[in-house]
């Protein structure tokens, strides 16, 4: 798989200069300047929102960062969690004295990273709260909602959470808002074509021609099962189904996210969007501000995926309040 | 004859050195049911280890803790950090001391099987490198000869992972898979085992004299 | 190739049908439905923007409609021409009596389809000027610079002839604002990997492994040279070279465009800005509003290529007026 | 016995059978260096043709612009639209006639050419369709017996294409490879030249008259 790199050791550190030389409103901070932080000054008393995770999913997880959305984020190697410092790095850069919320993916080492960087805020003084993304319903079974790992859906928790913060919201509130909209959001990706990390030997993994797989996780973590491949509008009916089976009661109305996972064009997209557009419509659901395109990838990766966030006023208003950042803006 | 900063330095050194011929092993393990990083992640922490100075440091405790502190800055992965918790763990069990001796290791083994545990939110049995360090720990208990506790260790590293190979996986993302990975070495459990194994062989008695 | 499609003929129209449901702004108009319209009312005697070209580029062509950008754009088949029906609808949707402003890319089928279009429109009073982008300069020689074809820096020309018209630009003074902007602005890509047309049996063409394609065309047209695939950084350097070999004199600030053909992932395009970056400062050219993401592609083709729009004050302020489609959004 | 709508509706039936074993020739004659598109497009074309109902059309004239009206609804690559403004370039020289002589076709021809040409703003020389049209309208100039038009006409593009083949491409997108075009046949003008041979062999003279 040819890429369009230079030294593979050097990717990340280039990529991360590339953002913020193109975005100057980000900054890179921190020992080794993987904690990304913006220049819009937060206000003291604000609650800091930060993430993290892996390189290699851009816009998530740095180009996330900005008013109304993250306040830091660290940042790790090509699909691995950023360091135990990093996560310090960001925690420090987001802390206005009123606490710092810690929304990431479900993934053992960035827990285990952010956990232990909370421990040395908190020796120095700095409260913070963890909410983990478990978006992904094809990783555990709902009575297991808590194992399931995070994947696109987690930006939707971002955008409230980051509201909720610019609102003046306190630690305790953005932190159950932010669990608030990842227990209410699914997601189910499906995969067609592998990714490859830069400076190894082939692709994270293979797959047959005309074979696609659900579940795939975005390290390219084997999916839980494949299929021939099919019609779109049989995949998203499938799909669709899969999430509205987890539905809320009383729920009329959803956030939506047709997610390219890297290669999958725009155009695919859109016709699994209508498709969708079409079956929630048919299920009584409202569709309120459709998000469609590359936002949680895993470089170039085949393949798309769909979030919803079943919404309650809270949420519908924290998602339309205006937020800025190099991949998002509202407002 | 006890355990201290070159007994430390020369372990990692081994180790190191050992991990040029297991990252692929290591990455494949985990590539079955994982992301296929465990050799590289660990190659790349245990090279950071090997480039701290030891020989240097004021006392034991504080050549753990400059292992803790370059793994903290140098990787993200979920065995790295447990590897991390590890060097914290015997860095506060040996703090100001040059030396430990030899029939203390188990008791710092289990506290690092102990606070691992806490950190990975891992039960015993889960098939992880939690049962390797359990396993190991209990073998070498109340041994105070170097070749004889080298010996032990080999030998529960090889019963564990025997005896985990047909257990499912309870944990991490293996865990979504529990059925397929019946049959499958974990690899944390792995590299541990493996690790012991380059540590304590050949010049296995000066290796951990 | 996979693709997450339905039935090859319905591509186009399942695509627009889902670009519309995602975007309430976006009509579909026409017999064929094949002309893209926004719903912001224009006022009478505005000049119409229009474009047009084939599907599968995607934010171009109809991506771009919206208020500050076009009025009204008609889409062909994947990779065609729209058809000469097409370009009248965009035409006549666009006209508030002051004049059509045709704007895409110098292509045959496409200019003698909108031209057919614009006498068709004559004959109705509406008036029209054409203007050509023509910003490959892969494409021809500088000497043949009106027959080179129109890539991705076609989209500055939307921006600046856009605004002139939002600000109250008369026709001629809507056509001589693209015009300078097309004169003004340089591209130059890269191809790493094809494309395939859906439907077809197989890629639109083939690379090897270790090669990569100079001047390739957007829609699979063979490219000029061929290439040992090499450091990023050294392809950078190469086309800003060539890019900055026709920079007019007196310019001091420069648009850019670092552009994806498609799958190649944003953390390359950030790794190629970074260098870019550095050269245009060495040249002593400042970068005003650098664009980094897929703006104009050819699916999932994989590659990159820079835009230089050499700016003067006028240019400058035309692309920093508010504009808003789903793909660019300006103030 | 004239050209009359009959005569067209069966050309074109024939154009239509023939395309289905011409698209892959053309599409990979025009993927040389062009988009590959050629045939698919052409077929695409000469199908919406097909369906038109010429037989009932008022007259010759109206039953070419219903042709250029389905063709401008239906195509958008250059070649279909030269095609296009050809069919209404005869619509306009035959309007309001019920058939044309066979000694009239060569200036509909000629006019067809010049249109094309304005249209296409290219040259006579450049190596496209419109070469095509030109030696197929002088060869036929003057003959009224349509086998000897068929003749001629086939054996004029058999010299065009031979004629060109060696030439450089400069029109469209062949013009940026010029040298590379040099071997290689034009795929509009090899597309004239297979539509002719399609409408006029086998059962010609009865298809041309
Ligand atoms: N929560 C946990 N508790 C205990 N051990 C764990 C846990 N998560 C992972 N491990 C161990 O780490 C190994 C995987 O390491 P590695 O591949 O480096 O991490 P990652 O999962 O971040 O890619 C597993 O085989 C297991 O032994
Ligand atoms: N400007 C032009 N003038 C005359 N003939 C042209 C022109 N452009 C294209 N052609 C003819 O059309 C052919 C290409 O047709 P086609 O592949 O259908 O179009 P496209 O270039 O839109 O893909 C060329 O081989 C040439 O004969
Ligand atoms: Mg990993
Ligand atoms: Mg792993
Ligand atoms: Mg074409
Ligand atoms: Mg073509």
């Amino acid at each position: 798989m040819k890429k369009l790199i230079n030294d593979p050791a050097d990717y990340v550190d280039e990529m991360l200069d590339g953002l913020c030389l193109a975005h100057p409103g980000l900054r890179r901070v921190g020992d080794d300047r993987r904690a990304i932080v913006h220049s819009v000054a937060m206000w003291p008393g604000k609650v800091g929102v930060v993430s993290g995770g892996g390189s290699g999913h851009l816009p998530l997880f740095t180009g996330y960062v900005g008013p109304g959305l993250l306040d830091a984020c660290a940042i790790g190697n090509v699909f691995e969690g950023p360091t135990i410092n990093s996560c310090q790095d960001a925690i420090a850069a987001a802390d206005r004295g009123a606490g710092v919320l810690c929304l990431f993916g479900n993934y053992g080492g960035d827990r285990m990273n952010f956990e232990m960087a909370s421990e040395f805020a908190a020796l120095e003084g700095v409260e913070t709260r963890t909410v983990l993304g478990t978006d992904d319903i094809a990783s555990a079974r709902p009575a297991e909602g808590h194992k399931r790992r995070g994947v696109a859906g987690l930006i939707f928790a971002y955008k409230a959470a980051g509201a909720m913060a610019e609102a003046g919201g306190d630690l305790d509130a953005v932190a159950s808002i932010a669990q608030k909209v990842v227990d209410r959001t699914r997601t189910i990706g499906v995969a067609l074509s592998s990714c490859q990390i830069p400076g190894a030997a082939g692709p994270n993994f293979t797959i047959a021609d005309d074979e696609i797989e659900f579940g795939m996780g975005i390290h390219g973590e084997p999916g839980i099962w494949r299929h021939k491949i099919r019609p779109a509008d049989e995949l998203v009916d499938e799909m669709i189904a899969m999430l509205l089976a987890e539905r809320p009661a009383g729920v009329s109305r959803v956030a939506v996210l047709v997610n390219s996972l890297g290669s999958t064009p725009f155009e695919e997209l859109f016709i699994l969007y209508r498709r969708a557009a079409q079956q929630l419509d048919a299920a009584g659901l409202t569709i309120v501000r459709p998000l469609i395109g590359p936002y949680v990838t895993s470089m170039e990766m085949g393949g798309a995926s769909i979030s919803l966030c079943f919404l309650d006023d809270e949420i519908e208003g924290l998602l339309a309040a205006p937020a800025d950042c190099p991949f998002w803006k509202v407002g | 004859m006890a355990i201290d900063v070159h007994t430390l330095a020369d372990a990692i050194e081994r180790a190191n050195r050992a991990m040029g011929g297991l990252t692929d092993q290591l990455n494949a393990a985990d590539a079955k049911l994982g992301d296929g990083d465990t050799g590289t992640m660990l190659a790349r922490l245990i090279g950071s280890f090997a480039a701290v100075d030891l020989q240097n440091a004021p006392d034991l405790g504080a050549g753990f803790m400059a292992l803790a502190k370059t793994g903290a800055a140098s990787t993200g992965s979920s065995l790295g950090t447990l590897i991390v918790t590890a060097m914290m763990t015997a860095g506060k069990a040996s703090a100001g001391q040059d030396a430990i001796e030899w029939n203390g290791l188990s008791q710092i083994l289990l506290a690092v099987r102990d606070a691992a545990m806490a950190r990975g939110k891992a039960e015993l049995g889960a098939k992880t490198i939690i049962d390797g360090l359990d396993a190991l720990a209990r073998a070498i208990a109340g041994k105070d000869d170097p070749a004889a506790i080298a010996a032990a260790a080999r030998e529960a590293m090889d019963q564990a992972l025997l005896e985990f190979r047909e257990r499912p996986s309870a944990i991490g993302r293996a865990r979504m898979f529990a059925e397929k990975s019946v049959g499958l070495d974990d690899p944390g459990m792995l590299a541990l085992a493996e690790i012991v194994r380059a540590v304590t062989t050949n010049h296995s008695a000066t290796a951990l004299a």
